[in-house]
């Protein structure tokens, strides 16, 4: 699903990620780890295409619409509401039964209450909530976490602890965290930045 | 069918924006009708109509300015350009459902700057709306890219005009042409050459603008 | 020198001295460069013999 | 630490004997220029401000395609030096143009008594290259390292490739005066000797200008090697 080969990431001087290598088969759950600034962040954006790799060879089994990707902001539009936001993207996933679609997973989530209040309007963790319904949207083929627990409250927390216990069917996942011990039975691979 | 719907979405994602935070479009009315109550104040009594003519471009050039500055501004609060750039869809429909939206916009202030222009100067002839329609289009789209230029650089606003004024350079020249020549025609064309042009352009490398 | 060849020689001028005014700038990154190496020339030493 | 350069192995350098002929190029030019044309009937002297003039003029256009050329090839992905050759490039058409803004502005005075005119459609248009590509540094320089500035540069670039026919247009257009340039639409009106001065002068010029732009690419290339190596050794 995704393999990297010698895989760099530099801004002019400031290196961004030392050479990395790796081999995903479809179907696993990676787990990257490292400190602040090991470039968890770049390698996870690196395989979303947000940003063009300055050395070595990525190769990700997913097109674009297929892959969902969770970073540290929400992508939403504060002015809009978390359904027009979700139809939003709905409509440019092309999501079949957008609706249907969109009004279970707000209502998993625990933001059905709130959906149409603006996002503006919502706390940190409802925001983080919301972002994970946009990931999830479109049934993505390989879903990429950035730190998904750190702005999360301990509702969402759980609520998304069981959501990627039952991601297992056939999709792959890669997450950053730094509290591997939270998703370590789930994970079947590990990538550790230096 | 699928990008015009894109295009569709995305334009009226931005329109439901402006209705909802109300802030461009008062502000671009607002500022073009002052201006030109300071360009009455400006023009001394005896200049004649062609001066007038060409102040009006004048506004229209720094209110198109001012509406651009704020065209990506909810993307830039909001970080969504780069949920719409992961979006499966062609980039190059971020760009035209955002001019098609500043276009709206562009529309909204001019259908009142004319008639108060009118009134405050001399008679606007369809010469003039025809320049101000074919070079309000050029103005959407390549004021929209370099909008998003600029929204990628550190100094954000205040580097828009510096990229938009030498590109609306040609607009004023076919725009003033237009309202004040003997065959403005010529001058139409030229507008339009503009627009199939740039547009091009810009449907082209719009891509390479929002990603890496 | 009559107007007109005063401003022959101006024109002429400038461009002479635009070239020149290049010249200088290639001279002071030249000087830039020649001091970098010498500090990486010393790092590499000391790398060497720590 | 045998490191070629990462962009381009040292090739035998051709710069110095660039360099030699450029000067060459620009000495005989003057030569011809002052000794061996023929004085202007109706301008006289002032009119052999024109042999370095509009060869500069031409230079500039040909650094401002040749940046374009570069930034398109950044473009279509074909590696990373285009986007510092494409740099380099509008760099050296900015300062031509710039020459061709102040050389013709005192030919304009030589010869018409005025330090501007409007009607000059070759001046006008310079300053407005001149306002577009002082922005293309002014948007470079504020947006960080990366491939989203060689990004932006790039198409900036294409931008301005396409402005200049379109201004040309508008300038002709706006100008409900005529003036009369050397260069009508039937082609030079110039006996045999100045003919040939011009195109001497013309490609001293344009030799000259490769010459600076391949010196400054090295110059950057060697910063690029360097900072390379500070990384290197200080890691």
């Amino acid at each position: 699903m995704i393999s990297a080969r010698a895989l760099e990431k530099r801004y002019g001087p400031k290196r961004a990620l030392r050479p990395v290598d790796l081999d995903i088969e479809p179907g696993s759950f990676v787990v990257v780890t490292g400190a602040n600034g090991s470039g968890k962040t770049t390698l996870l954006r690196l395989v979303a295409g947000l940003v063009a790799p300055t050395k070595g060879s990525l190769e990700v089994g997913a097109e674009r619409g297929e892959l969902g990707f969770l970073g540290h902001e929400a992508l939403v539009y504060r002015d809009l509401t978390a359904v027009e936001n979700l139809d939003l993207y709905g409509r440019l996933y092309r999501v079949p039964e957008r609706r249907e679609r969109l009004g279970m997973l707000l209502e998993r989530f625990g933001l059905w209450e709130a959906r149409n209040a603006r996002a503006g309007s919502y706390s940190r963790g409802m925001l983080q909530r919301l972002a994970l319904c946009r990931t999830l949207l479109h049934d993505p083929k390989l879903l990429i976490l950035d730190e998904p627990f750190t702005a999360l409250d301990e509702e969402g927390a759980m609520l998304l602890d069981r959501q990627l216990a039952e991601l297992r069917d056939g999709r792959t996942v890669i997450l950053s965290t730094h509290e591997p011990r939270r998703v370590e039975p789930l994970a079947s691979a590990r990538v550790a930045l230096a | 069918m699928s990008y015009l719907a894109d295009v569709g979405t995305l334009a009226r994602k931005d329109l439901r924006l402006e209705l909802r935070a109300r802030d461009t479009l008062p502000a671009m009315l607002l500022f073009v009708v002052s201006t030109l109550v300071v360009f009455h104040f400006a023009l001394p009594a005896g200049a004649d109509e062609v001066a007038a003519q060409g102040l009006l471009w004048v506004a229209l050039v720094f209110t198109a300015l001012l509406g651009l500055a704020r065209a990506w501004a909810p993307e830039r609060e909001s970080g969504a350009l780069e949920g719409l750039v992961l979006a499966p869809c062609d980039r190059s429909a971020i760009w035209l459902g955002k001019s098609i939206a500043v276009f709206v916009f562009l529309a909204a202030v001019q259908v009142v700057a004319l008639p108060a222009f009118a009134a405050f100067f001399g008679p606007v002839g369809w010469e003039t709306v025809a320049g101000v329609a074919l070079a309000s289009v050029g103005i959407c789209t390549v004021g929209t890219l370099l909008a998003a230029m600029a929204a990628a650089s550190r100094t954000r606003e205040l580097i828009l005009p510096l990229l938009f004024l030498p590109l609306a350079i040609p607009l004023v020249v076919g725009g003033v042409g237009a309202s004040i020549s003997s065959e403005p025609l010529e001058f139409l064309a030229f507008l339009g050459l503009y627009d199939i042009l740039f547009a091009i352009l810009c449907w082209a490398s719009f891509e390479y603008v929002v990603s890496e | 020198m009559s107007s007109g060849e005063k401003y022959v020689a101006a024109a002429y001028g400038v461009v002479f001295v635009t070239v020149l005014v290049y010249v200088a700038i290639i001279a002071a990154k030249l000087a830039r460069l020649e001091r970098e190496t010498a500090e990486l020339a010393e790092l590499a030493r000391r790398r060497n013999d720590g | 630490m045998s490191t070629s350069s990462p962009n381009n192995p040292p090739s035998k350098s051709r710069v110095p004997a660039l360099a030699a002929a450029a000067a060459g190029l620009v000495g005989l030019a003057i030569v011809f220029a002052f000794f061996v044309a023929p004085e202007d009937a109706d301008q006289g002297i002032s009119q052999r401000i024109f042999y370095f003039h509009v060869p500069i003029a031409l230079t500039a256009y040909a650094c401002f395609g040749w940046g374009a050329w570069k930034a398109l090839q950044h473009l279509r992905g074909k590696g990373e030096r285009y986007d510092l050759e494409s740099y380099v490039a509008v760099h050296m058409g900015t300062i031509f143009g710039s020459l061709t803004l102040l050389t013709g502005s005192i030919w304009a005075k030589a010869s018409w008594g005025h330090w501007w005119l409007w009607e000059e459609d070759q001046l006008v248009l310079f300053l407005v290259l001149f306002l577009f590509y002082s922005a293309y540094f002014m948007l470079r320089f504020s947006i960080d390292e990366g491939p989203r500035r060689a990004n932006i540069s790039a198409v900036y670039a294409l931008f301005g490739v396409v402005l200049v026919p379109v201004s040309f247009l508008a300038i002709r257009l706006a100008e409900n005066v005529i003036h009369p340039t050397v260069f009508t639409r039937e082609g030079p009106q110039m006996t045999g000797s100045m003919f040939l001065t011009f195109c001497i002068a013309w490609l001293a010029i344009t030799t000259l200008a490769y010459a600076l732009y391949r010196v400054e690419l090295l110059g950057k290339r060697l910063d690029a090697n360097l900072r390379e190596l500070r990384e290197a050794l200080t890691a």
